[in-house]
């Protein structure tokens, strides 16, 4: 179980590529990479703000559960922080299980606490200045399934 | 008591600084937060809204009703949007 | 959209890489990679046999329905036949969307119907000879869920 | 009419062969299994349950009810295991 929070951007394909090469017994390896979207040309850039300290943590604390609940092999969290340009990866979870189903709903569990529960704040910078994301009933809401 | 107060994203930014170390009775975090919105108006305007914030204790996410006990670490922000 | 159905091995974390270097307006991209498992080490080789010409229209057709329901920038699926060893990649898919809801769904859907609906057949090579692998109920019911 | 039949898989193994271009004037693909059983012991056995086959006229996955009508090729197979 791997968990780090880096300014630096990361190569998604190779972090795919070492991850899986460091598996024994998986079957199902599913990944996922959040992109900056340019919101139509408008955005030149996004700041991600976190905490120091409660990031990790709180990413840990996850992916533990998530690897108890869904039986993993493996499970890595990158995730980004300071400014990102358009169509760089700001985040990516990996999830290794010996079936599909644990594997997809281990990456989709991590996903929704990782949107709402790891402290992290995004803020858009475009033409019109910068504004703070806010967070979606949406994503809350995905928290319930789980 | 003395806590250290953190404040994260717009909250920061209203309140003008990242952190402030106070001296407190506050029995629960409620009660720091009439404390604190009381030291300024940036402040009084960042905690005008709870229902906006969230906060953590020593790093773990707590409420406004929770008592603060031995808290040496306070930090408020709003909602998060990781992912 | 590409569709590629091949006996010559990939690179899972480079096919990754490709597909989204290759993006525009995408802020989700998740992929599967399903791996041959060895069985606790009772399996000596993989060998898949497919239906050649109709693989590629069944997974062509996936494809299509996948972007039109989800909404999908662009989808990839990799599928091997031929001789394979434990921990060798079998298949691959990748699906990028604006958001994650969206992918996420898009890539299960696909590894639902290219389960039960595109013509490969498994045969498990072990000590103890060749069996062609059962398929599963709980395939075909995940098939109920579209 | 002349139709090209493919098997795969195990159902290829008991027949012994891949494919087999056969004469026939069966109207549903059923009638064309039952044609095909009467060709051997191994045919026979390999359709003796046809709930554990699938079938596929011009690499279209259909039903054994279905008409064979204008289709030049008919592939008899297991459940799929792809994936």
């Amino acid at each position: 179980m791997a968990v780090r929070v880096q300014s630096a951007p990361f190569d998604a394909g190779a972090e795919q590529a070492q991850f899986a090469a460091g598996l024994r017994q998986a079957g199902a390896v599913v990944t996922f990479t959040g992109l900056v979207r340019d919101n139509g040309g408008t955005l030149a850039a996004m700041e991600i703000e976190h905490y120091p300290g409660m990031t990790e943590r709180a990413i840990a604390a996850m992916v533990e559960q998530a690897q108890a609940r869904f039986g993993l092999e493996a499970a890595l969290v990158i995730h980004r922080h300071g400014r990102l340009l358009p169509q760089e990866a700001i985040m990516m979870v990996a999830t290794a299980a010996p079936h599909r189903a644990d594997a997809f709903a281990a990456a989709e569990f991590l996903m929704d606490y990782l949107k709402s529960r790891a402290p992290f704040w995004k803020k858009e910078i475009g033409a019109g200045g910068a504004v703070w994301v806010a967070a979606k009933d949406a994503d809350e809401d995905a928290l319930r399934r789980w | 008591m003395q806590v250290t107060v953190l404040y994260f994203a717009w909250l920061r930014e209203r309140i003008g600084q990242p952190r402030e170390v106070v001296e407190t009775g506050a029995i629960t975090v409620a009660d720091l937060v009439a404390e604190l919105a009381a030291r300024s108006e940036g402040h009084a305007l960042a905690f005008a809204d709870l229902t906006s914030l969230r906060v953590a204790l020593d790093q773990e996410l707590s409420d406004f009703a929770a008592p603060l006990a031995a808290a040496r670490e306070v930090a408020f922000f709003p909602p998060m949007t990781g992912g």
